[in-house]
């Protein structure tokens, strides 16, 4: 950089054509690298990190093109005295029984499962995972299942994206009185044990058994997306309005205010890019807590319904299994494999996102 | 003081109420309720409309289910010989599964159970959570460290009926040391409170390892060590408090959890506490019961997030009582 | 009667970046009853010359060479314990960081006993009786009701007082007075440094003031050693050093300060240029590519700290005040008549 | 004598203290006046909570002053802070110390040199582009960082691009809050000269808020001391630093670190004790009274009980100062 003294300020501001265009080019040249993709690399540097984000794409592939896959109807039963033990790929590769026996799927599955025929024929995976009392096989209802929590987690992700973040960040804007108000209101809400107040809703919506009634009546499932939806944006809020306070106090806030800048544009100029990585680590933590809460409903029979199938689902159907003359392992093992590995790397993801995207991380030398 | 108590019963008062009235107006406007629920048995239909006070205008049924004055005949509008009575005084009325019981008698009974058995999974949680997280911030990347951060990991991360069914598997069927389940002597809680205790024990252990190397790294201990303090004063006197900071706040929430999780483990391990008589009065659609046993615990979560704010303000001298 | 001797002190750090000399070949003794200044911008190493020899420098530092002699110990080969019993009992250190140096959690009294019961292993209630002593001497009224107060509850200034107290607990024969940054208001750092000055006449303390200051240090100091990255570049009685400095980096420091003395709107002379980074290692003089005087010697070699005697054309300072200055230079900016050039002839 | 460029009167701006509605509010900066001609420079110098950055924020609108005026070449801009017409803003820009938040982590330097003028809409890209070019250049940075980020830059540089940035709209004031904090030596004489030379080359007024009385002296021709939101004494530097008046003044002086030992030694021992008052608590009468060394020689407790007008000094009229010590004097224009 040279010296002060010796430049001499540069009088006016029309610069001519041809040195803007060298200015240019120099500064692309010496591009920086911003904080999001210093946080990016750091990302690609955590291994743990890095491989449970390769791994949950997988799965939320695998799961959404479970219709695609050669496994065997999650709901065809083939009646049998007992669960039948998993048999090695190698033993049993496949076998010619496909029947395309599934629930009231909506177009997009139903077009997939009629292109898997065209493809596999009546081609199906063996019992690999072993099956379940009435002959089902574990490993497509596993990945079938793993589809209930996926959507639900992107139920919670989108419910406290969307009135999470607004909620906090109008409450962070707004600052004084009424977001003090607004918190109080989301301390309430916090302090309510929320899990019984689901329980109790589901009690009093109960379906009744028939048919007739239930088609007009709204079905679990949906109180379940509801529930969900209701409780995942309340911590969000409060991450979220705690950054924009602390980002409105900001001088580079105050240096907009200064020139003018209303409110709005310093939301989307300055407030929204700064904020979004609390969002983001909060959205980490908040995934494993909806997989639980859907497991723990549908493990007490309240969640989802068969013939759909979840995780929870299985893992109730593994237990109830148990019995002291006949130990049926893998109705066991395989749910808490399944559920345990995708929790984990949402925690290690977590992590991972934490560590990369704190700025605390510019520590100059000591 | 005062004031944080009074507004703390203020809201509560507000959200017990807030409760009761939901059930009260779904239950009338659903069809699961008792005007026109077929799943009633004929005989229980013409007791219920008796019971329910089908024939009396909708406010007088309203403050008769909810108010502390009892408006029957036997009530303020009669001889008065029961004057007090309604969902506040805590008569909830029979229990539709079983109904030769009234709503508290159950909840009487089977109450002191599950209390009992989140009572000693949260006890243990902390007894071997806070330890071990100390342990392990006090030798990081340690092998001890390594381990305990695994064993914690998996704790956080499986559902607690996963690690009840491993367990299960393990101890009871295979190694057959303690029995499967059921409710009687001290040995069959033992593995129930390890599966409900075990996910907070992890949580509690992850808080206080990361408080504690949060508080070795503050300012103040480089001056304890600027000043020669051996290093065990400088963890007892000066890491330790702030270490435990984070792990009592986490204690309200922990609370819920535990309650939460009874209500699984209490299912599994057949134990007859008010969390398995609220899953079954939830599959039968027995919403009295239901009713009872979510406000005793909401008051029970309640009366805990209370306890611990009171007590925290103890811990760390700069937390004024008035911030929520 | 030298209290401490440091000899040729280095600490390298091995950082991720690559290993970084933040000290080289650091020299000096400290009197009784008297300050010596180390004076430097942030990088130029003061903080760590001082936390080497207390062995507070983080697990990344090593010390490559030097040796520190005090009460006939050698500070950087003595064992975790020994030194330990020297921390804060003789040699105490007193961060000027008004932040939080302080335990938020217990009380000031409960603080400053620990440190009585540590190395004198007094009971508590003596221990208590001289805490309050301790603080009433640094100033602070009534001091009983303070021993029960929590740091959050004192100003910025009280706060300063209790570690100073602190440190003085014990009546250390070195006080060792970091300051990083001057968050401190002016006045506060003025009564601070005077409180210091009485207690050091009162109990013959000696002590190493780290600042980036020249001013504090003209005020402070009786003598003063100059840092620039990681090496003494100038040693000197604080009035030499001050009236004539001979090493172009001290003089361009002087002359960038601004003065009230000089005429309103006379425009400041700052240093070219910016410190060097400590990762890139450096041949010769460290301040050459800054320096308008640098020849060609200069960036071939490090110009070793030589005394400067003053039979050579010198400014008549008595022997006794030995003067020590690393520049080839030196000849020509100590010229009597140099006020007017500067380094930048 | 014609109205001066910049004259501000009276100003007051307060703070609600404590969440309660009727709380007593905390009055930051109680009744200053001073005056500033085109391409002048004042200091406003004071321990911290003394208010200074409180009148800085006032003057470019961030802060709600409650009474008072602030008149801009007649233009009355205290009125509403919040909604100024851009013209206004244009003219008077603020500088903040640097700090982990005076500029926004996630925009690269073009983009910030270019908000101000995208704010006011001048010009289109490329003429956006140059400019902020010619801004680089200004304040002596390479026109090629244009893409990088704050982080990567070191803290007097990043300094130089909120200077930088203050400057995209060729305001007419500067308004600096305690521009060379933190800094070392050597960087903040390298940042006077800039400032120094922008003045030279822009015509433009400053008006700095610091601690630090030196660079006051060399920056500034007028000096007001501030204690706890009331000016003690205010004139011309070499006035006030040459034969300081207030017992406030002689304090701060004497406390300032002089690079020469011998006169650090000979300067009186005038420290203040005590300390640093908080705006929350003043004290009545004069706010300086219980740290003031001559509170004696004042007749019958006036300074515990009477506040103290400003009056001008007796030798000459352009100093004035606020003591009882000169209570019998006239009282300025």
């Amino acid at each position: 950089m040279a010296p002060v003294q010796t430049r001499r300020l540069r009088h006016g501001w029309s610069l001519d054509a041809e040195g803007l265009d060298l200015a240019l080019a120099a500064a692309r040249r010496a591009r920086g690298t911003s904080l999001a993709s210093h946080a990016w690399r750091r990302l690609r540097s955590d291994k743990a990190a890095w491989r449970s984000l390769l791994f949950l794409a997988l799965l939320v592939l695998a799961s959404f093109l479970a219709p695609l896959l050669p496994l065997p109807s999650p709901m065809a039963p083939r009646l049998r005295s007992e669960p039948q033990p998993p048999v090695w790929p190698w033993v049993q590769p496949y076998d010619e029984r496909f029947r395309p026996e599934y629930w009231d799927l909506h177009a997009l599955d139903a077009w997939m499962v009629a292109a898997r025929v065209e493809l596999f024929g009546a081609l199906q995976s063996g019992p690999w995972l072993g099956t379940d009392a009435q002959g089902r096989d574990l490993l497509s209802r596993l990945v079938w299942g793993s589809r209930t929590s996926i959507l639900l987690a992107l139920a919670a992700a989108l419910t406290s994206l969307a009135f999470g973040v607004s909620y906090g960040a109008l409450a962070g804007l707004a600052g004084g009185r009424t977001a003090s108000l607004m918190m109080r209101v989301v301390d309430v809400l916090c302090a309510l044990p929320f899990t019984f107040v689901v329980l109790f809703v589901l009690v009093l919506l109960h379906a009744p058994r028939d048919a007739a009634l239930s088609a007009r009546f709204v079905s679990r499932e949906q109180v379940l997306f509801v529930a969900v939806g209701a409780a995942w944006w309340l911590t969000m809020a409060r991450v979220v309005r705690a950054q924009v306070a602390a980002l409105m106090r900001s001088e580079f806030v105050q240096a907009a205010r200064a020139l003018g800048a209303r409110k709005l544009r310093i939301l989307w100029m300055h407030i929204v890019p700064n904020v979004l990585p609390v969002v983001l680590v909060q959205l980490a933590l908040t995934l494993p807590a909806v997989v639980l809460f859907e497991a723990l409903l549908s493990f007490l029979g309240l969640g989802i319904e068969p013939p759909r199938v979840s995780w929870g689902l299985l893992a109730a159907d593994g237990i109830e299994a148990l019995n002291p003359l006949r130990i049926y392992w893998w109705l066991v093992l395989f749910p808490a494999l399944a559920m345990g590995s995708a929790l984990l790397a949402l925690e290690l993801l977590a992590g991972g996102l934490r560590g990369a995207l704190d700025t605390r991380g510019h520590g100059e030398v000591a | 003081m005062r004031r944080f108590l009074l507004r703390r019963l203020l809201w509560l008062a507000l959200t017990v109420w807030a409760l009761i009235t939901l059930s009260f107006c779904l239950m009338r406007a659903g069809p699961g309720g008792p005007s026109s629920s077929e799943r009633l048995a004929p005989a229980l239909e013409a007791d219920g409309a008796a019971l329910y006070h089908l024939d009396w205008p909708l406010w007088r049924r309203y403050f008769h289910y909810l108010g502390p004055l009892n408006l029957d005949e036997r009530g303020l509008f009669g001889d008065r010989s029961r004057l007090l009575g309604g969902a506040l005084c805590g008569d909830l009325g029979p229990s539709l599964r079983q109904r030769d019981f009234r709503v508290d008698q159950i909840l009487a009974q089977s109450l002191p159970v599950s209390i009992e058995l989140s009572l000693l999974a949260l006890l243990g949680a902390i007894a071997v959570g806070l330890p071990a997280g100390i342990l392990a911030g006090l030798v990081p990347r340690s092998r001890a460290d390594v381990l305990l951060r695994t064993l914690a990991m998996l704790g956080t991360v499986l559902p607690n009926f996963v690690i009840a069914a491993l367990l299960l598997l393990v101890l009871a069927l295979w190694l057959r040391v303690l029995p499967v389940a059921g409710y009687g002597s001290a040995r069959h809680l033992v593995l129930p409170a390890i599966a409900l205790g075990a996910p907070f024990a992890a949580c509690i252990a992850r808080l206080a390892r990361a408080g504690l190397l949060e508080a070795l790294a503050r300012d103040h201990i480089r001056t304890a060590i600027a000043f020669g303090l051996p290093p065990w004063r400088i963890v007892v006197g000066h890491a330790l408090q702030s270490a435990c900071l984070p792990v009592v706040s986490y204690l309200g929430p922990a609370a819920a959890g535990v309650l939460t999780g009874s209500l699984v483990i209490e299912r599994i391990f057949a134990i007859p506490g008010a969390g398995s008589q609220l899953v079954g009065s939830a599959l039968a659609g027995d919403y009295t019961l239901a009713l009872g046993v979510t406000l005793v615990y909401t008051l029970l979560v309640y009366t805990l997030n209370t306890l611990v704010d009171l007590f925290y303000p103890l811990l760390d001298p700069r937390i004024a009582l008035e911030e929520p | 009667m030298s209290v401490l001797e440091v000899e040729h002190l280095s600490v390298r750090f091995d950082t991720p970046r690559g290993a970084l000399q933040a000290v080289s070949d650091v020299s000096f003794t400290l009197e009784e009853e008297r300050t010596l200044g180390l004076v430097g911008e942030s990088g130029a190493g003061k903080s760590v010359t001082a936390l080497a020899l207390l062995r507070l420098l983080p697990t990344s530092a090593r010390v490559e060479t030097g040796s520190a002699r005090f009460e006939g110990l050698e500070l950087l080969a003595l064992g975790e314990r020994e030194l330990r019993r020297l921390r804060g009992r003789r040699i105490a250190l007193l961060r000027q960081d008004p932040l939080c140096a302080l335990d938020p959690l217990s009380t000031i009294g409960r603080q400053l006993g620990e440190v009585l019961v540590t190395h004198l292993a007094l009971r508590r209630r003596q221990a208590r009786q001289r805490c309050a002593r301790a603080l009433a001497e640094v100033g602070l009224p009534d001091s009983e009701r303070h021993l029960d107060r929590y740091p959050h509850e004192l100003s910025g200034a009280e706060r300063q007082r209790v570690l100073l107290a602190m440190a003085l607990l014990c009546d250390p024969r070195v006080l060792v007075v970091d300051e990083p940054s001057s968050a401190l208001d002016v006045t506060l750092q003025a009564q601070m440094l005077d409180l210091i000055e009485r207690l050091q006449e009162r109990h013959g303390t000696a002590v190493l003031l780290l600042t980036r200051d020249l001013g504090l240090a003209a005020r402070a100091c009786q003598r003063v050693l100059v840092m620039y990255a990681g090496r003494v570049v100038e040693e000197a009685p604080a009035e030499a050093l001050f009236a004539g400095p001979l090493h172009p980096y001290t003089r361009g420091l002087i002359e960038s300060l601004p003065r009230f003395d000089a005429p309103p709107g006379q425009p400041l002379r700052p240093i070219p240029g910016v410190a060097p980074d400590p990762l890139v290692p450096l041949a010769g003089c460290a301040f050459a590519p800054r320096c308008a005087l640098a020849g060609a010697h200069c960036r071939a070699e490090v110009p070793p700290l030589e005394p400067w005697r003053r039979g050579e054309a010198g400014l008549g300072l008595s022997i006794a005040s030995e003067r020590r200055a690393a520049c080839f230079e030196k000849a020509r900016i100590a010229l009597p008549s140099s006020a007017g050039k500067g380094p930048r002839a | 004598m014609t109205a001066p460029w910049l004259d501000v009167r009276a100003l007051r701006v307060e703070f609600p203290a404590g969440s309660a509605p009727h709380a007593p509010a905390l009055r930051a900066v109680d009744g200053v006046s001073f005056a500033l001609e085109r391409g002048g420079a004042l200091g406003l110098a004071g321990e911290s909570g003394c208010g200074k950055s409180t009148v800085a924020r006032a003057l470019v609108g961030l802060a709600q002053p409650r009474s008072g005026s602030i008149r801009l070449e007649g233009v009355e801009l205290a009125a509403q802070a919040a909604h100024r017409p851009a013209a206004a803003r244009r003219r008077l820009q603020i500088v903040f110390p640097d700090g982990p938040s005076s500029l926004d982590p996630r925009q690269t330097v073009g983009q910030i040199l270019e908000e101000p003028l995208v704010l006011h809409r001048k010009g289109n890209r490329r003429e956006r582009l140059a400019r902020a070019v010619a801004l680089l250049d200004a304040v002596g940075l390479d026109a090629g960082q244009l893409e990088r980020y704050p982080h990567e830059f070191s803290a007097d540089q990043r300094q130089r691009i909120a200077i930088a940035r203050a400057l995209a709209l060729e305001p007419e004031l500067l308004v600096l809050d305690e521009p060379a904090r933190g800094l070392d030596s050597s960087v903040r004489a390298q940042l006077v000269q800039l400032l120094v030379q922008l003045r030279e080359h822009f015509g433009l007024a400053l008006l700095l808020t610091t601690q630090d009385l030196a660079l006051v002296h060399v920056l500034c021709e007028d000096v007001a001391l501030m204690c706890l939101g009331q000016v003690c004494e205010y004139g011309s530097c070499s006035e006030v630093f040459g034969a300081p008046r207030h017992p406030y003044t002689q304090g701060l002086l004497a406390a300032v670190p002089l690079p020469d030992p011998s006169a650090a030694r000979r300067r009186a021992r005038a420290i203040l004790s005590g300390e640093v008052p908080t705006p929350a608590a003043p004290p009545t009468g004069c706010r300086f009274h219980p740290r003031c060394p001559v509170r004696e020689q004042v007749p019958g407790e006036r300074c515990a009980r009477e506040e103290p007008r400003l009056v001008c000094a007796p030798t000459t009229q352009a100093t004035q100062v606020a003591c009882h010590l000169y209570a019998a004097l006239t009282p300025p224009r």
